[in-house]
């Protein structure tokens, strides 16, 4: 069964089933959102079978298909994944269901439309962590971003025209100079493969040139993720976007740029990685401080979380550049953990949104007494993104904290004060929402309902699982993540010009 | 010589390009893509007389049919556009065109 | 049943209470969720006690692997219980007191609608308070530490109704997150030094340390190993001051008074707050290495001790008069474990457990019989209507004023006496005896404000002749009657000594020697200043407060001439208020001043769509020349093409 | 040089210039259609027979005669023409394609690969045969594509010309 092409049977699910979307009359609204969430469903099953038949030796890819696309070019159509996709592609085929299914009601306005896209998108986010040539793996980049500006655009909230197109300005201006250095890397290595390319590229690349290269994927990269002082469209895009349109970026767009670190950019050019280290985990270290402050400085529940997210993917970037295995690994599971999450953080604002059509703070209270069971849910995803020992987010936290320390005590430290400043907002954002006296406004809101209930649990339920079992996680990402990390100490500089 | 072929095609393609550039009328336009539609057919079937090496095939020609057959089908649906926004805006101005503008 | 396998009961129990009673509680009758509330700590208790007697026979404890937690690179960091001496002691206190509490929680809350939410909550503590004194590795306890946080944030802010109680819930878990950060910290500098988070791992590597060397790998490479030991003890004691509320990090234990009654006494009084103590004798190898951390640790809880001790004067509230009590005898116990006679700190612990949840207990009986009044000038004479429970209470505060033969006295006395013999060794730092100085004053003043407390809450005139005091359910009057036993008796009966004995081997010895004569001298030295200093207490307090002339006086004077002392300790020094201007307010501007210049103006504003509209700008100044926008399109794109083929023309 | 090629080009430019100049498009229509047939002889210089008749057969039997006829469907009155740009926007273009002509002739005569006689290499080049053969096995499955185009296209067209634009006026 190894060879069985699992990879594009789940990217090719998705993009049939929207296909087969465009056949249903545009009024069968039941049959739509039927189709999409079986659709969705099915990748998700094949994903939790690909999952089983995951056997990697080390590092190495698994369930590889290697098919020549464009021979003149050397473009292949090449997939493959190791640990680190896999999780990846299983956070996005388990969000997906849940992001349809919290769509259920809200989309009114052409529901055909908004579903393709989802499901446009998914096929694209297990693209991009599937490919393993540099080529299909830009297709799949760009494909991405298409789907995701159409949905903050049209089914956004009232600046979403604003934000759609701050966040594919931000996103290309970053993306076409990524581009431009993965020309130069097939016009010196004459191939797009990703392997080929870890193997070619450091050995031949003066220093100079892989700074310069290195800029170019990072600043892409680092866009999305996003990372001090790159950050500005998401607060925008998240705040517009539908409950769906979040939590798909939040839990795995955000997660590309740090994926696209730990697969192309360090492998590719360690040396300039490591040079640049200093001031990636500066950056870092800025970003989680400035992210917990100014989500201190919110009133608006979605950008809140939005910018709690800036905070939390500075927790990535510095363990992944902390040169550890720990702080690595602590990285990738934060990269999981957040997408739970933040994921979840943003389901439940969805929940009430659905229902008052505010986000503010100051608008809700004692909601705890009204709603006690989406009180309880929404504490224990506070808690974990909190990142208290037991749920998922302390795990990631504490690794990267503990990694980064063996190598950049300073940037550690000042990232820790992340975790003090982390509690005030969420707790704050908690204790106006819940608690307080009843807010006569909000008496009769009926508690959550078994729809939102299914999409709420398997995320509470995986934030408390991961927290008291993350080995199962921590090794399938170990073997390479250790590779990454030793691409970052097997430093050697070229002098020559290849 | 086939570069005075080539210099032939250049100017209509320039002409063609002129004419979409240069004109509002959306008729014209499209004429004038045909035009310079035509000049890259010259080219095709020019340059497939340049020896390479191989044995040589008349690929080039192939690609001329394939030409003609976006360039049928574009005058069609392009055509089918103007007669459409001739129906609601009485006009066949290109700047008329702007919703694309946002 | 053999104990060593079946460890992990203990803290299981109470968690499957926490479970059933958190998912299906208020489906169920209020009897049963008290039954399955008390089940889970009364069995957890019994298992206990089996480990402790198994201790017998394995003194080098008990210890059970369960699984690994977190592994990866060179960290493993495994999931496994452990028992030894010190654990044991901390379990019977935790599940012992812990059954006694859920019970006396029964008869004082089984009316609030959220009853089973409160069972839940002190199952769900018990349960981390057990993880956090049976982890056997650093991480584990840090899971147990913010698990028992979490429980205080949640039970203090248990009337979420009222944003007050919510909002010192939330004080506690940030105040409680600063010292995290200092911990974790401090457990990263250890981690780097020794390679391991496990208790005995990191007891073999400290030993194996030379500390006269310097660190040659890792972070604090060219650092000596002295200094890299004294930040990770200091970083520590950073995170013990924040659970067990000393300088700097107190300030939220007064807060905490908001919670239920039985919640202060459980987590405020008994047990949460004796992590940082526990932490303390954990760590005892790394510590007795560190005699000059050893000074600031006693001196910060010296200091901890008098201030709180003399704002304790000064409250009106019953609960907050008992809390800063509480943060002052918990200056008592650091002081205790910082002169490395560990033993004493910890029997102050028990002690303390003993008689402040009983005091807590009792404040929640008199608080209930009025009606929910905490105000110790409106009560006044409940001698008369209560007498059981001002006999019990009186029996508590005896045992906190250190008046023998109560357990207090015989506790307190043995940290006295340490901290003396500390002092007085020779070359010894001078600061020993301050220090000893003024844990005497406190003693005294503890002796002061604990007469004050029972005279204006028991005797005295009624402040309201025709009050009508609710009944106390018969489950609180035992439960007090059990503390009270425990308060009275536990000295008499040889804990002190046998506790000695018993945990003797798990302590590391002390750095100074031992002289038996020296330590003769300090025991009667500590326990005569300490009887002389309480009868004064007592005695000041009796004269001031008994007599209503007096007492009026007094008051005069609190208001008149006296009223900048007498406000300054009962404002608690303004210690909230110099945080709140200097630490909270300045963060706060901070974030809204970043929020909207840094982020709104410079970032977006200024960079994003600066490089936006310049764009657009020169646009605008190209379309003078191009009319239509499809033409200017097209156009820009030949432009384009031209340039680009220019280049390439020019440069290949 | 071939002569024949030389009158044909003459006249192609030269109705290439007539026809984007024309104000009026019946009139650039019958130019488009003399620049055709000039560009079929071409074709025939060029040793392409059987794409010279395509040539003849698509453009000015089906693509001009679909412009003729929307032409007349139209029946643009001269005031319905619509302004054209002013000479000061159409000289800077006329600038631009030259200079686009001329960076094409530049590289065109520049490179000496291209100085040689357009001769065809044997007599069968550019048959119907020969072309077909290609056609049908090599690029069979481009050619297959492109007639999936051609029907999309035609679907296109009978939508766009029968519908109303009502919806898309409302967006605008």
């Amino acid at each position: 069964m190894a060879d069985f092409p699992f990879l594009s049977l789940l990217t090719a699910i998705p993009a049939i089933g929207g296909l087969l979307l465009t056949l249903v009359p545009r009024s069968d609204d039941k049959v739509i959102k039927g189709a999409a969430l079986v659709t969705s469903l099915v990748a998700f099953v094949v994903s939790i079978v690909m999952w089983t038949r995951f056997q990697p030796v080390g590092a190495e890819l698994v369930f590889v298909e290697d098919h020549v696309w464009v021979d003149q070019l050397n473009i292949h159509y090449k997939l493959g994944i190791d640990g680190i996709a896999l999780a990846m592609i299983l956070l996005t085929t388990l969000l997906s269901p849940i992001a349809i299914l919290c769509s259920w009601n809200s989309v009114v306005k052409q529901p055909k439309g908004f579903f393709l896209s989802l499901l446009f998108l998914e096929a694209g986010m297990i693209g991009v962590f599937g490919a393993s040539d540099l080529f299909l793996f830009y297709v799949y980049w760009e494909l991405m971003l298409i789907p995701m500006a159409l949905l903050i655009g049209i089914w956004g909230g009232p600046r979403r025209e604003y934000a759609a197109i701050k966040f594919v300005l931000y996103t290309m201006a970053g993306s076409l100079l990524m581009f431009l250095a993965i020309l130069y890397c097939w016009l010196h290595a004459g191939t797009f493969d990703v392997q080929a390319l870890q193997a070619f590229l450091p050995q031949n690349i003066p220093f100079q040139v892989q700074m310069w290269l290195f800029g170019a994927f990072g600043l892409s990269f680092a866009i999305k993720v996003p990372m001090f002082p790159f950050h500005t469209w998401l607060p925008d895009a998240h705040v517009e976007a539908p409950t769906a349109g979040s939590v798909i970026l939040a839990g795995v767009l955000l997660k590309m740029g740090t994926y696209g670190f730990l697969r192309f950019a360090i492998p590719f050019f360690p040396t300039a990685a490591v040079a640049c280290t200093p001031i990636i985990l500066m950056l870092a270290a800025i970003g989680i401080v400035y992210g917990s402050l100014m989500s201190m400085a919110q009133t608006d529940m979605k950008k809140l979380i939005a910018y709690s997210s800036v905070a939390h993917l500075g927790f990535v970037m510095l363990g992944i550049f902390s040169g550890t295995q720990e702080g690595a690994q602590g990285g990738v599971a934060q990269m999981i953990n957040h997408g739970i999450s933040t994921g979840a953080l943003f389901l439940l604002v969805g929940v009430i949104y659905d229902r008052t059509h505010i986000r503010g703070l100051a608008d809700f209270g004692g909601l705890a007494k009204t709603m006690p069971i989406y009180a309880t849910l929404f504490m224990i995803i506070t808690l974990s993104s909190i990142g208290l020992p037991g749920l998922n987010g302390f795990v990631g936290e504490f690794l990267v904290l503990l990694g980064t320390f063996q190598t950049h005590p300073i940037a550690s430290i000042f990232a820790a004060m992340g975790v003090v400043l982390g509690a005030v907002y969420m707790l704050t954002m908690y204790r106006h929402v819940f608690f307080g006296p009843e807010n006569p406004r909000w008496k009769d809101l009926p508690d959550v309902s078994p729809r939102e209930l299914v999409t709420l649990l398997p995320l509470v339920a995986l934030a408390v699982l991961l927290g008291v079992m993350p080995g199962p996680l921590l090794r399938m990402t170990e073997a390479p993540v250790a590779n990454v990390v030793k691409s970052l100490h097997a430093v050697k500089v070229v002098e020559v010009t290849p | 010589m086939i570069s005075y072929y080539l210099l032939f095609a250049a100017a209509l393609f320039s002409i063609g390009a002129y004419g979409v550039l240069a004109r509002r009328n959306v008729l014209i336009i499209l004429m004038s893509l045909e035009l310079m539609l035509n000049g890259v057919n010259i080219v095709f079937v020019a340059l497939s007389l340049v020896p390479h090496g191989v044995q040589m095939a008349p690929g080039g020609h192939v690609f001329v049919l394939m030409v003609m057959a976006v360039a049928a089908a574009e005058v069609a649906v392009g055509l089918a556009i103007v007669i459409a926004l001739f129906r609601t805006r009485q006009t066949v101005d290109i700047n008329d065109l702007q919703m694309m503008s946002g | 049943m053999e104990i060593e396998s079946s460890l992990y009961l203990i803290p299981l129990l109470p968690l499957v209470g926490f479970l059933v009673n958190g998912l299906l509680g208020n489906q169920l009758p209020k009897w049963l969720v008290a039954v399955i509330a008390c089940t889970g700590p009364f069995i957890a208790f019994l298992l206990s006690v089996q480990a402790l007697q198994a201790l017998a026979t394995h003194p080098e404890g008990l210890h059970q692997a369960m699984f690994s937690w977190i592994s990866t690179g060179t960290l493993n960091v495994p999931f496994g219980l452990q028992v030894d001496a010190l654990t044991a002691i901390m379990l019977m206190n935790v599940t012992g007191i812990g059954t006694a509490i859920h019970l006396y929680s029964y008869g004082y809350m089984h009316a609030d609608p959220s009853f089973s939410r409160f069972m839940a909550y002190l199952n769900l503590f018990l349960a981390a308070m057990l993880m956090l004194v049976m982890g056997d590795n650093l991480l584990l306890l840090f899971v147990g530490w913010e698990g028992v946080g979490l429980c205080s944030y949640l039970l203090i802010g248990f009337w979420y109704q009222d944003f007050a109680n919510v909002d010192a819930g939330r004080k506690a878990f940030i105040v409680n997150r600063i010292g995290d950060f200092a911990f974790l910290i401090g457990a990263f500098t250890l981690y780097s030094l020794t390679g391991t988070l496990e208790w005995h791992g990191m007891e073999q590597a400290v030993a194996a340390l030379d500390l006269n060397a310097m660190v040659v790998s890792g972070p604090m490479t060219g650092m000596p190993i002295m200094v890299a030991l004294m930040i990770a003890g200091l970083c520590l004691f950073g995170g013990a001051t924040g659970k067990s509320a000393q300088i700097p990090l107190y300030v939220w234990l007064p807060d905490a008074m908001a919670g239920p009654t039985p919640v202060s006494a459980l987590i405020h009084a008994a047990t949460m707050v004796t992590a940082g103590i526990y932490l303390l004798g954990r760590m005892d190898f790394l510590f007795v290495l560190l005699p000059a951390v050893m000074g600031v640790i006693a001196l910060v809880a010296a200091c901890t001790a008098l201030l709180s001790g003399l704002i304790a004067i000064a409250q009106n509230d019953i609960k907050k008069v008992l809390a800063y009590s509480t943060v002052s005898q918990l200056g008592f116990m650091f002081a205790g474990m910082a002169t490395g006679f560990f033993h004493t700190g910890l029997f102050h612990v028990v002690t303390h457990a003993f008689f402040k949840a009983l005091l807590f207990l009792g404040a929640g009986a008199v608080i209930v019989a009025m009606h929910h009044e905490q105000d110790i000038r409106k009560m006044g004479g409940l001698w008369k209507d209560l007498k059981g429970v001002s006999i019990l209470f009186i029996i508590g505060s005896l045992a906190l004023a250190g008046v023998p033969p109560f357990a207090g006295f015989y506790s307190k006395d043995a940290i006295l006496a340490a901290v003396y013999y500390q002092a007085a060794s020779p070359g010894a730092s001078p600061e020993w005896m301050v220090i000893f100085g003024m844990l005497v004053f406190t003693a005294g003043l503890t002796a002061f404000y604990t007469t004050r407390l029972v005279v204006l809450t028991f005797f005295g005139k009624p402040a309201d002749e025709h009050r009508h005091l609710h009944e106390v359910h018969w489950t609180m009057m035992a439960v007090l009657a059990f503390l009270a036993a425990l308060s009275a008796l536990a000295g008499v009966l040889g804990l002190g000594t046998w506790l000695d004995t018993f945990t003797h081997h798990v302590w590391s010895p002390p750095a100074v020697e031992v002289n038996e004569a020296l330590e003769h001298t300090a025991h009667y030295v500590a326990m005569g200043s300490s009887t002389a200093v309480v009868v004064l207490g007592i005695g000041a307090g009796l004269f001031l407060y008994l007599s209503e002339s007096r007492r009026e006086a007094l008051d005069r004077w609190t208001k008149g001439s006296g009223a900048r002392v007498y406000g300054m300790a009962s404002h608690k020094f303004f210690v909230d208020e110099f945080y709140e201007a200097f630490i909270v307010n300045p963060i706060g501007w901070l974030a809204k001043l970043l929020w909207g210049v840094v982020d709104r103006i410079v970032i977006d504003s200024g960079i994003v769509e600066g490089s936006a509209l310049s764009v657009s700008g020169f646009s605008a100044a190209l379309r003078h020349t191009q009319v239509g926008a499809v033409s200017a399109a097209t156009t820009s794109t030949l432009v384009g093409v031209i340039v680009v083929v220019l280049w390439l023309v020019l440069h290949g | 040089m071939d002569p024949i090629f030389l009158i044909a080009s003459a006249v192609a430019l030269a109705s290439a210039v007539n026809m984007v100049t024309q104000r009026n498009p019946v009139y650039s229509a019958v130019f488009l259609l003399v620049g055709f047939l000039a560009v079929a002889v071409t074709f025939l210089s060029l040793s392409a027979p059987f794409l010279a008749a395509i040539h003849v057969v698509v453009y000015t039997g089906a693509i001009m005669v679909l412009f003729l006829f929307v032409i007349m469907l139209l029946n643009l009155k001269p005031e319905e023409l619509g302004a054209e740009y002013p000479i000061e926007t159409r000289a800077p273009i006329a600038v631009l394609c030259a200079a686009m002509f001329g960076m094409m002739s530049w590289a065109i005569l520049s490179d000496p690969s291209l100085a040689i006689p357009a001769k065809a290499p044997n007599a069968t080049w550019g048959s119907v045969e020969e072309v077909g053969l290609l056609l049908f096995n090599v690029y069979a499955l481009p050619f297959e594509l492109i007639s999936l185009l051609i029907i999309v296209a035609m679907f296109g067209a009978l939508v766009l010309a029968k519908k109303r634009l009502s919806n898309v006026e409302a967006t605008s």
